[in-house]
């Protein structure tokens, strides 16, 4: 009984991610954008709490409060000063329009699922479902990075990329490392937000101007 | 003994790096610069002299010993050319001594994350030093402050962020397929136990993870279309840097791909790796030689060369066989040598010529003929001509592959035609013709540089038996 | 005893043609003018020309080189040396296996080469127009002269002049189409050789339209005598050498008697004559053509002769 | 034996470094120079040696080059004929530039390479394995191309380098590729070990395509040919000399060497292929070179001609071979071997005298020399007698080989196949018209540079060579007359050629009377330069004796006639460009496209007519230029991927990801 539990309990959290990967996907607003990312780190932290309390592996909760203290709350609320520091409150630009997005989330969703469910059922089938959410994750959140020309939004797809990493390594049982990996992927994380201050980049991860691309090293034709 | 080579190999390094990284004297951090990296390397070479011994955590083998003696030996000629780079760069006030201080303690605690990636026994170890070694070039890439260099290193870090994700997860699974088989915890990460169990993994699992190390790790071989970070890295960095880029940091991130290749072609229910690096092999190779027509800018057109030459050791090792795997391996140790040479002279030159717009440069030949000969020379062996080392290397790759898989040879042929084209198309701008350009003399060293050439010129000709045996074993590992 | 007989046969052969050569010219002259209803130079004039241009003295130009005196020996000797190789009244002669008939065609070719280079050396407009235009009629004449050759060695199994003509007049072969076609395009390239109408004018002065005559307009005295004598020997070679291929009869068997020989010279110049006339009234009947039209005409040869050779293939039993 | 040569190489590779050290000082040409012509002059005696006594192969295997194989060299009774070859011409231009090298303004860039370049040809010829041999051949591809841009400052030459170097590298790509067919994936690499692997029918059909596109393409095999006419008049003539007189034949040996040693017995359809091209290449060169008024380029062209003629040689050997007709194949092998030699002669002669007058007169374009018999006689005469040797004019010793090869065809209607029947004759046929217009070409060589009255001043002040050039010149001119006239000497040491090749020799001629030289049988054809020689100068002799004796031996020196108007300006000459008139328009107008434009001003306008010729390439225009238009293409596309924003980079990540996991899920 306890087995189905856990399993529907890590079922549940994991697919709550997919879906709020979704509705990442699905905003148009900065703001919002950020909220829902808070969303997705608390149901992060919250299924990794369950996988340590599963798996008893206490250090996992450390991993948790990362989570829940660093994504769900720090970064969101440094993104919202840079946001009104740079002044770049607006609507967000997207390459391809919501809709296609969408559909192209659900093709990714079902890819991942088509290749994760060819593993062996021998393996976990916690794992197994585990890591066919991990990878939607994981694949929204690039999909979010190249469909989105703001750079905040672009990390803040970085950065569920990143939940859905977490999400495999603490689905992973006994996987050594997770919480060092944690750790540097916030710093990394923290790098970027960094650097997107200091550069004053607005608009786009590339470059401050556009000008300045086109004196690129003369390599402009 | 044995454990003192090893750790030797890690610990100089990362107590260089401690020991410049608070030194104030940039002229005696140079120097010393220069010793650490040689005494990493002798460390290095006696791991050859003694049967090493493998931990959970550090492994010694055939494969790596190669990699390791070439990247410290690279490491140290690289610091000799370092040495007077700097001292010019200080002299026209492109750097200030803060930086250089900075840049050698970086320099060394790159050269740490290198050795460690080599002889990490635990996947995960592997990918942490990587990691490392990339967000190290990070910083260097972006020393000079210019927004050119910072746009460089931003592409770079991003990009390299994403790879490291995608390298993250592959590793993810491997643990995830080892875990079954192996057990829970550390020894479903450790190299040695994973390649014993190779057979009994799930093979689905390995195969996406194989697709996410492909891609995480290939990101940072450069293979097209993940390379972009690559050239403008090159470009912008410091000229050692990019020796150090091309003729290691590739190499390592190879020897990972090599690494996990191995485990895949154990398990015959997995996919074939080799295909899928052939193609992407092919791809970077055709791709890298047209990009080579358009290059204005000298660094970057060696960049492309360097993705170029991955290509082909990547479809070499692709292809497999004990006489292809030898030539990838061949052709990868030239390649290093010789591309680092390259920048050698290229740093040398950019530094005469005071830019790196090959429109600006011309005549060198004339005007400086000893650095304008070299890189001919440096041209002339990365084009793969005869008698220097890639030559035998491509020799090998394409005559072995041509009664196996005719196409994909002439392919690859095509691709090194192309790039030959390409590289000479800018070499008779730059060495030949018109003197170009401000006329200045170079009083820089030219001992690395020759150094690499002499060895690649030597082993075009001939190679010692011990070190065909070496190469012969490795190749058989490889499979 | 045989080799002596044959060397004076040999040399009797050079002296044949060397004096009987003018005569032939003189004879088509003639023959020309009475056709045209003209009285003609007489017979002998040609002869005339000769001794009275040897004892000229030569006028050079200023520019000419070395060469340019030296070329008309060359000339001569090569001419000579080829006719001379070219049965006429009797095979098998002695030096016959020095040269084939691939060999007799370049030493002509020889000939020609010096002679172009002589219009070139003086410097004038006149001998370059005379060069190139003589260069590219033997570009054409060449190729045909040498399938025609080609066309006959196959048929006779060899390019020894010689062993050709006594397999011609052993009539083993009979007619056939090929031997058609490859008569035709010989007396095609000889008409070019010789520098004859239609291609060429002998006797014209007219400026743009000399070809040969422009090559040498700088020579004179014992020079332009040599140069003559050469083309009258030329034609002569030629002569000979279409009669002693298709129309082998008479020609002297090596080891005949005296009876056989006489015949062999009586019908030698009947051949002569016949061909004389024959080239005369050609000449008479028609108008000489335009230079560029002149590579129609040759390669018209030149397809003859090609047709002639694949055509073998076709009928023959080869 | 093979030890000698290899000391031989040895020196000429000690040369290189020796070079560079000395190259600033003034001694350095000569200490250079004369030590190759010691070196290449034993080297050659050597050859001779092994070729006219007993020859044996022997084998040496150095532990150099690929390792689990070693360097593998033999010399074998082809590559000590080829090494002749390579060491006579390496002889003789070494002695020529030992005065010419002394104008060169920068000896440092030639003075290292050229030793280099002589040692590669050599290892060449002697290598038993794909691997040295390759490493010897692109060597001598990259030392040749260093010396084809010595002279770096005229951009042409770079360009020419280029195209030179890209072409040699396609060439050794292809052999590449060959010696991986022959080879097979385990990598046989030994010439002794390919010997005794017999490939399938295709396969060894695709090797000798390979093999005919890798070596053709160095030869200069029309539609390969286009980077030679650039890149021999580019170098320094002496080098010239080298790359045309003695690296095409470099390529014809490897051609041979994998034709007819490797691929075992041959298919007969082989051989339409090398007869084809060998006779379009005979035909295109020399049109070519009509085209030219560039003396060194013209010369480059005559390279590509006769190449041709050496592979129509070749062709038929391998059709004759392939219908187990030993002695004719040995006929045609043979003609296509001896004019390898008399090609290697007279071409290096003629560059070597196109290189006296570039140095006397500074001037490589025919429209701007003329008169230069007055100014250099010697050179002149020595020039004169290459001309006719090339232009195949008995009794010099082009006009043998070329015999030979017709004699050759001449036997093609015993062959069974119908295609060969038809084919050869056609070939003969373009055989014949590209030696008529070879020697019209080289009237007009001969006629424009030296004869005539000067165009320019740079013409007109010419000084004659120094001795040293003179005397390479003269050793080559008597060669040319030699070969002309004792062929017999030159086929018997072909002997063992052909004998190793295709299974016979040629019959034995040296004992033959008169010293004539017989092909097949004496009533079918022969052939004999002395005594053609001998009379042609005994009847001119006696003709000029007997003239001046009893006619008239007075000379009176007078302004041309002209047919009264002589113009004193030289510009009234014929040039070069007129003097292909007639050609051009009969050959030109399609091969071409030539036109010519008029530019007739209107009366009263005191503008000058104008007549311009425009030619087109049509080989390049057609296989070349697309190529080029292509790269350019293609890199233009591709370039954009170096400006893309980072969101695209990723997108490029994406997508493969993406793809990948696709190629998983299906």
């Amino acid at each position: 009984m306890r087995g189905n539990l856990t399993f529907d309990v890590a079922h549940l959290l994991a697919g709550s991610l997919v879906l709020v990967s979704f509705m990442q996907l699905y905003q148009d607003r900065l703001y919002a954008l950020l909220n829902i990312y808070a969303l997705h780190a608390l149901v992060l932290a919250a299924s990794v709490a369950w996988q340590a309390f599963v798996q008893d592996a206490p250090h996992l909760y450390v991993t948790a409060a990362i989570a829940l203290i660093f994504k769900a709350i720090v970064i969101p609320v440094a993104l919202h000063r840079i946001i009104v520091r740079l002044g770049i409150h607006r609507e967000i630009e997207t390459v391809v329009g919501v809709g296609p997005t969408m559909l192209l989330g659900m093709g990714l969703v079902a890819l991942s699922m088509v290749v994760m469910l060819r593993v062996t059922v021998q393996a976990d089938p916690l794992a197994r479902e585990d890591l066919a959410f991990a990878l939607s994750v994981v694949l929204l959140g690039l999909l979010m990075m190249v469909t989105r020309r703001n750079a905040v939004s672009q990390v803040v797809g970085f950065m569920s990329l990143e939940n859905g990493l977490v999400l495999a390594a603490t689905g992973a049982k006994g996987m050594p490392l997770v919480v060092e990996i944690s750790v540097a992927f916030s710093v990394l994380i923290a790098f970027i937000v960094i650097g997107i201050f200091l550069f004053r980049i607005r608009e786009r991860f590339d470059t401050v101007d556009v000008q300045a691309l086109d004196r690129f090293r003369g390599e402009r034709r | 003994m044995t454990a003192d080579a090893l750790t030797g190999v890690l610990l100089i390094p990362i107590l260089a790096a401690a020991i410049f990284a608070m030194l104030p004297g940039y002229r005696i951090t140079a120097r010393l610069n220069v010793v650490a990296s040689l005494l990493t390397f002798l460390t290095a070479v006696c791991l050859f002299v003694v049967e090493p011994r493998s931990g959970a955590y550090l492994l010694v083998d055939d494969l790596n010993k190669v990699f390791v003696v070439l990247t410290t030996f690279v490491g140290f000629t690289t610091s000799v050319f370092s040495a007077s780079y700097i001292d010019h760069e200080i002299e026209i006030g492109r750097l200030t001594p803060a930086f250089v201080r900075f840049y050698h303690a970086m320099y060394q605690t790159l050269m740490f994350a290198m050795n460690l990636a080599l002889i990490a026994n635990n996947i995960g170890l592997m990918w942490v030093a990587i990691e490392m070694a990339t967000l190290t070039t990070v910083l260097m890439v972006g020393i000079y402050r210019t927004h050119e260099a910072l746009e460089a290193a931003w592409k770079y870090f991003i990009l390299g962020s994403v790879g490291i994700a995608l390298a993250l997860f592959g590793t993810i699974l491997i643990y995830m397929a080892a875990r079954p088989v192996i057990g829970e915890g550390l020894y479903a990460m450790v190299w040695t136990v994973l390649i014993t169990r190779a057979a009994e993994f799930d093979p689905a699992l390995l195969n996406v993870a194989f697709v996410f190390l492909l891609l995480g790790y290939g990101t940072k071989v450069g293979l097209a279309p993940l390379h972009a970070w690559l050239p403008d890295a090159h470009a912008e960095g410091p000229t050692p840097i990019s020796a150090v880029l091309s003729g290691l940091l590739l190499n390592v991130a190879l020897y990972a791909l090599l690494r996990f290749k191995m485990l895949l072609a154990l398990n015959p229910a997995a996919i074939a790796p080799g295909p899928l690096m052939v193609t992407m092999g092919l791809i970077s190779c055709v791709f890298a030689a047209f990009m080579l027509y358009r290059r204005r800018d000298i660094k970057r057109m060696f960049a492309y060369s360097s993705i170029e030459h991955m290509g082909i050791i990547v479809f070499a090792f692709g292809m497999g066989g004990a006489l292809a795997n030898f030539a990838g391996l061949l052709h990868m140790t030239m390649h290093s040598l010789t591309k680092s040479a390259i920048f050698f002279a290229v740093g040398h030159i950019a530094q005469v010529k005071g830019t790196q717009k090959i429109a600006d440069m011309g005549g060198l030949t004339v005007t400086n003929p000893v650095l304008g000969w070299g890189l001919v020379l440096g041209v002339v062996a990365i084009a793969g001509l005869p008698p220097l080392g890639i030559f035998m290397s491509e020799f090998l790759v394409v005559s072995s592959t041509f009664a196996r898989q005719p196409w994909l040879a002439a392919i690859l042929v095509l691709g090194i035609l192309v790039a030959l084209g390409g590289l000479f198309l800018r070499l008779n701008t730059i060495a030949f013709g018109e003197v170009r350009g401000p006329v200045q003399r170079s009083d820089a060293s030219y001992v690395p540089m020759f150094l690499h050439f002499a060895i690649v010129f030597a082993a075009g000709i001939y190679m010692p038996p011990a070190l065909v045996l070496g190469f012969e074993n490795v190749a058989k590992l490889l499979g | 005893m045989n080799f002596v007989r044959d060397l004076v046969f040999q040399g009797a052969q050079m002296l044949l043609v060397l004096l009987l050569s003018p005569l032939l010219t003189g004879f088509v002259r003639k023959v020309k003018a009475r056709l045209l209803r003209r009285r003609g130079p007489p017979l002998l004039q040609p002869y005339r020309d000769l001794v009275r241009l040897m004892r000229k003295e030569v006028v050079l130009a200023e520019s000419a080189s070395w060469l340019f005196r030296v070329i008309p020996y060359i000339v001569f000797a090569g001419t000579w040396v080829a006719a001379s190789l070219v049965p006429t009244f009797r095979g098998g002669l002695l030096f016959s296996w020095s040269a084939d008939l691939i060999a007799i065609i370049a030493l002509l070719g020889s000939a020609r080469f010096f002679l172009a280079l002589a219009g070139l050396d003086v410097g004038t407009s006149f001998g370059g127009i005379g060069s190139s235009r003589e260069v590219m009629i033997a570009s054409l004449a060449e190729p045909a002269m040498l399938m025609i050759v080609f066309t006959l060695a196959l048929i006779a199994g060899a390019t020894q002049l010689s062993t050709m003509a006594a397999y011609m007049a052993s009539g083993a072969e009979g007619l056939r189409v090929s031997l058609g076609l490859a008569v035709i395009a010989l007396i095609m390239v000889a008409i070019a050789e010789n520098a004859r109408i239609p291609i060429d004018n002998p006797t014209t002065h007219l400026e743009l339209t000399m070809v040969h005559e422009a090559m040498v307009l700088e020579y004179s005295g014992r020079h332009l005598a040599l140069i003559d004598l050469s083309s009258e020997i030329k034609l002569l070679l030629y002569v000979s050498l279409i009669t002693c291929l298709f129309t082998p009869w008479g020609i002297a068997v090596p080891d005949a008697d005296v009876q056989a020989l006489v015949a062999g010279v009586v019908s030698y110049l009947g051949k002569l004559a016949a061909c004389g006339v024959l080239l005369a009234v050609f000449e008479t009947a028609i108008a000489k053509m335009r230079v560029f039209r002149v590579p129609a005409f040759l390669g018209a040869a030149l397809m003859l002769s090609l047709l002639a050779t694949l055509l073998l293939f076709v009928s023959g039993s080869l | 034996m093979t030890a000698y040569f290899l000391y031989g190489v040895g020196a000429l590779f000690a040369l290189a470094p020796i070079a560079v050290v000395l190259a600033a000082s003034r001694a350095a040409s000569g200490i250079v120079y004369i030590a190759c012509l010691l070196i290449t002059a034993v080297l050659t005696a050597l050859a001779a040696t092994y070729l006219f006594g007993r020859p044996v192969g022997s084998a040496i295997i150095l532990p150099l080059g690929l390792p689990w194989l070693g360097a593998h060299f033999r010399i074998d009774p082809l590559s000590a004929f080829f090494l002749i070859v390579v060491n006579l011409g390496g002889a003789a231009a070494s002695l020529f530039a030992l005065g010419y090298g002394r104008h060169e303004k920068t000896p440092q860039r030639v003075l290292p390479f050229y030793p280099a370049y002589l040692a590669a040809m050599n290892l060449v010829v002697s290598s038993d394995d794909a691997f040295s041999f390759l490493v010897a051949w692109e060597f001598m591809s990259l030392t040749s191309w260093a010396l084809v841009i010595a002279h770096h400052k005229d951009s042409d030459n770079v360009r020419a380098g280029y195209i030179y170097l890209l072409m040699a590298s396609f060439g050794t790509l292809a052999l590449l590729l060959a010696f991986g067919l022959l080879a097979g994936s385990d990598g046989h690499y030994a010439f002794e070990a390919i010997r005794t692997a017999h490939p399938s029918a295709g396969l060894a059909a695709l090797v000798l395509i390979l093999t005919v596109v890798g070596a053709g393409s160095k030869a200069g095999i029309v539609p390969l040919h286009a980077w030679l006419p650039l890149a021999h008049p580019a170098a320094p003539s002496h080098v010239s000399a080298l790359m045309s007189g003695v690296m095409t034949k470099v390529a014809v040996y490897g051609f041979a060497r994998i034709a007819f040693d490797l691929l075992g017995p041959p298919d007969w359809w082989w051989s339409i292929l090398v007869l084809a091209l060998g006779g379009v290449t005979a035909t295109m060169g020399v049109l070519y070179a009509l085209m030219q008024h560039d003396l060194k380029r013209l010369l480059a062209y005559h390279t590509v001609e006769n190449i041709g003629i050496i592979f129509i040689g070749l062709g038929l050997a391998l059709a004759f071979k392939a219908h187990s007709m030993a002695f004719a194949a040995a006929l045609a092998l043979t003609a296509a071997l001896f004019h390898v030699l008399n090609h290697s002669v007279f071409k290096s002669l003629l560059f070597f005298g196109a290189g006296a007058v570039l140095n006397a007169t500074g001037e490589r374009d025919m429209e701007h020399l003329g008169g230069l018999i007055h100014r250099m006689p010697q050179t002149a005469f020595v020039f004169l007698i290459g001309c006719v040797a090339i232009s195949a004019l008995p009794p010099l010793n082009g006009f043998v080989s070329e015999w030979l090869t017709f004699q050759a065809i001449l036997l093609s209607p015993q062959l069974p196949a119908w295609g060969l029947k038809f084919l050869v004759p056609a070939v003969g046929a373009l055989l014949a018209l590209s030696a008529a217009l070879a020697a019209a070409c080289f009237v007009k060589a001969f006629g424009m540079s030296f004869l005539g009255r000067a165009r320019t001043p740079a013409a007109a002040n010419a000084e004659e060579t120094d001795g040293n050039s003179l005397a390479a010149m003269y050793f080559l001119a008597a060669l040319c007359l030699i070969a002309g006239i004792l062929p017999g000497l030159f086929i018997d040491a072909l002997a063992p050629v052909s004998q190793a090749l295709v299974g016979t020799g040629m019959p034995h001629q040296s004992g033959l009377a008169w010293l004539t030289i017989v092909p097949v049988v004496e009533s079918r054809s022969s052939y004999n330069g002395l005594l053609v020689f001998v009379f042609v100068t005994m009847s001119g002799s006696i003709a000029a004796f007997a003239i001046h004796r009893l006619a008239s031996d007075r000379i009176r020196r007078g302004p041309a006639w002209d047919c009264g108007y002589p113009d004193p300006s030289p510009a009234t000459q014929y040039t070069a460009s007129s003097f292909a008139q007639p050609i051009r328009r009969v050959y030109g107008t399609s091969i071409f496209h030539a036109r010519e434009v008029a530019e007739m001003p209107p009366p009263g306008a005191t503008s000058p007519a104008r007549l311009t010729v425009e030619l087109r390439d049509l080989i390049w225009d057609s296989l070349y230029a697309p190529i080029a238009t292509f790269v350019g293409f293609a890199t233009d596309r591709l370039n954009i991927l170096q400006f893309l924003t980072i969101r695209r980079y990723l997108t490029l990540v994406f997508a493969a990801l993406v793809l990948l996991l696709l190629v998983l899920a299906i």
